[in-house]
């Protein structure tokens, strides 16, 4: 019987490798699988190449994994946050590298590393700095860059509803960059609020279908970010 | 600058209002962060617009009421919002076919420098040591249909924003339609700026003196 | 107050034009909007271009358009089928041209062209008679071909409920290409089992955002494929 | 050609439950139409499959009681089928975003002809007047982990189906992993085709006779 559930944060992260590339679902707090990145600090590993949207705020989930000096490179659309310190820190003395892509080219370029798509073109950033050093092409009179897919060997993805087949359901704007990346990953990892059985999830509203999911978490009452600033929390 | 003491062009809010009744009734509309969220305070009476933010929602509603609200139920801005009946939620590569693919009918940005060919800089100053960031804004300017921008004629130094070309890095090539300003509402046409309306109390010479480029009065013909 | 509902099919399809290019939504018999065709067959238009996945079976929908001569090409990935008589005579005689495409290349530009990407690279065909005249390009040592999106001026598609706003969600494998088709349209018209209010959709479930789509006709008892050719029907 | 007259081969469901054998457990599989829709029928003890179709479902179940199927829930051979529990629904781009992108375990499909260095060829007979259609074979070899065939040894007319090279328009480029016929398993490797195994009562010679290319017999070291 397929059953994809692991019984702990810790296991499903033991394997993050240094160096590995590592996909981070959510915008802003939304959609931050705070437990899964607390669980990769504790694990230990570093020199990790972080996609997200951001760079996290306050010292916890995501800023607390570029605080402790994990990250050595932030592929994001926006690194600038109320309570973002952390990453300009790491930035500024030159521990964490920066690759800035456009969000709407952040997020399908990691659709297509997902969907086997090497290249595609795109109007977003022609003539701008982020145009830069990018193969320029005409398409009916009108000028598109040629960007690269994305993709990683872990996303570690929060979800409201899985089951253990891996399909996944969302809460609201906390979709988000999810789905993409656990398309776009070798190995993706789920948190979810609940973990129930195949069939309990109606087929016309899997966002996430099971094929792109590894291994399933339950993580019953998952921390917000906003929540743990405000009571001044850090980790670890 | 003689008219430099009377002269108070229109509020933040006024400016808003301004631009809200240049969109049509129906029409899809993404608001950036800062003035240009105040036009969903000002939508003219009998229209209804529909509010697509970049990070997964069309049919966003006002904020929640204090204490209700859902920390995963927010606008591009990271703030708490609510979702208007007939919303729909939906991926980031989604919500950016409805941008890049020209399905948005208008969005409303604000803006460091915008030249008269239509160019736009809103997201980097270009200061050494600044952290780049740039969300959204170059997909938008890209794809929508039609770009409007509200913002504060002069900076805070009272150095234009309307300019021959920009200084500070670009977030696109030619892509603004419309300017509104606390002094005027501009169109970017062919033959560069050409006001379409002065604030009350606001001459066109005062204009003229605070922009960094040549303005066509409102009444000269053009082939815009 | 947004309201995209019209009262009939005929008013639907009012405005299709000679030579317009139409997508027509559907895999086999699964999610043809067969009351639309048949309301376009009513009207007149020719000359079509039309992009489906087949060729329809029998002699009714998306056959009978056919069969009606209104199609001067077909955009498709398997025109042959059970059933399936009305497109090779109108392309053995040349009334119909032919502009095979692989299924999932199909799709993907149908999803391109909505998605503003003039075009993307697939390794799918490389090699092949259907990859001939592309051009070619190597990305980390594998070989992989350039195609265009795909766009059209009229999406036809059939949903299981829409509500006023143009929201839209499916019947099981009724889904197949019609999101995907909802994007790339100038016009999308979507026939749907029954029409409802805005706020009658979970939000979470929306197949279709309502952005895509300009308008909904209610189809109370839409007819089937097999059902119909069963019973030896033929439209008009 | 001696043994002719006593070697049958396996039959159209051994070769699929010979096929199936080869299946992991928990593999997510996409089967052509014809003899490898028939390895649904044959897994073995103890493994659970998840079928993927590509007109838009991934846990498909057999086919409904008669009379209560859904003429919209099909698979791409467009007759009627079922959702398992655990199944899911998704549009045609998820669906090869599935396939291209390299998700799929395992795909069994059929052949007109495949050649020593893996070329499949099994849309087209190239022939005159002929109706091309392709449907999604040419995404799913070129995406999927590993492509089996399953197909008779020899056409009707005895004519080899494994050859040195396809003479009929071609799927994809080396993209076959392994061939089941009625006559052997054989895996195309980087010398050519080798035999994994030998369907009882049939030799190597026999084998050999009816293939266009040299085999590799079942016990010589290759680097495949």
């Amino acid at each position: 019987m397929i059953d994809k559930e692991v019984v702990s944060v810790a296991e499903a992260v033991a394997d993050v490798f240094d160096g590995a590339t590592v996909m981070i679902g959510g915008f802003g707090e939304a959609g931050s699988p705070i437990e899964l990145i607390h669980a990769l600090i504790d694990q230990g590993a570093t020199d990790l190449t972080v996609i997200n949207n951001n760079t996290g705020s306050g010292e916890v989930g995501l800023a607390a994994l570029i605080k402790a000096g994990r990250v050595s490179k932030m592929i994001c659309s926006y690194p600038r946050s109320t309570n973002s310190t952390v990453f300009p820190d790491q930035y500024r003395s030159g521990h964490t590298a920066l690759e800035l892509v456009p969000q709407g080219t952040l997020a399908e370029r990691i659709r297509a590393g997902g969907a086997g798509i090497p290249a595609f073109y795109t109007p977003s950033a022609v003539g701008t700095p982020l145009g830069e050093g990018l193969e320029r092409r005409t398409f009916d009179g009108r000028d598109y860059l040629m960007v690269l897919g994305l993709t990683a060997d872990f996303a570690l993805i929060k979800g409201r509803v899985a089951d253990r087949h891996g399909n996944v359901v969302y809460n609201k704007t906390a979709r988000n960059f999810s789905p993409l990346m656990a398309t776009a990953a070798a190995t993706t990892v789920v948190q979810a609020a609940s973990v129930v059985s195949a069939g309990e999830l109606d087929p016309e509203v899997i966002v996430t279908p099971g094929i792109f999911v590894h291994r399933v978490v339950a993580v019953a009452n998952p921390a917000h970010e906003s929540a743990l600033i405000a009571a001044g929390a850090s980790y670890p | 600058m003689s008219e430099h003491s009377t002269v108070t062009g229109l509020t933040r809010d006024e400016m808003a209002q301004r631009c809200a009744l240049d969109i049509p009734d129906g029409s899809y509309v993404n608001l950036g962060i800062g003035i240009p969220e105040l036009v969903a305070a000002h939508v003219p009476e009998g229209r209804e617009f529909i509010y697509h933010t970049e990070n997964g929602l069309l049919g966003m509603g006002p904020s929640p009421e204090p204490g209700a609200g859902d920390p995963e139920l927010i606008n591009a801005g990271k703030r708490q919002v609510t979702a208007n009946p007939g919303a729909a939620y939906f991926n980031h590569a989604d919500s950016f076919v409805m941008i890049r693919g020209g399905h948005l009918d208008l969005c409303v940005l604000g803006a460091l420098q915008v030249s008269q060919s239509g160019d736009l800089a809103n997201w980097s100053t270009g200061a050494p040591g600044a952290i780049p960031a740039v969300g959204g804004a170059m997909d938008l300017v890209a794809g929508v249909k039609t770009v409007y921008l509200i913002t504060q004629h002069t900076t805070r130094n009272g150095e234009p924003k309307l300019v021959e070309s920009c200084s500070f890095p670009l977030t696109g090539l030619g892509v603004v339609d419309r300017i509104y300003t606390d002094l005027a509402v501009i169109d970017v046409v062919d033959e560069g700026f050409q006001v379409v309306e002065l604030s009350p109390g606001v001459s066109f010479e005062y204009v003229q003196e605070r922009t960094g480029a040549p303005l066509i009065p409102a009444d000269a013909g053009t082939c815009g």
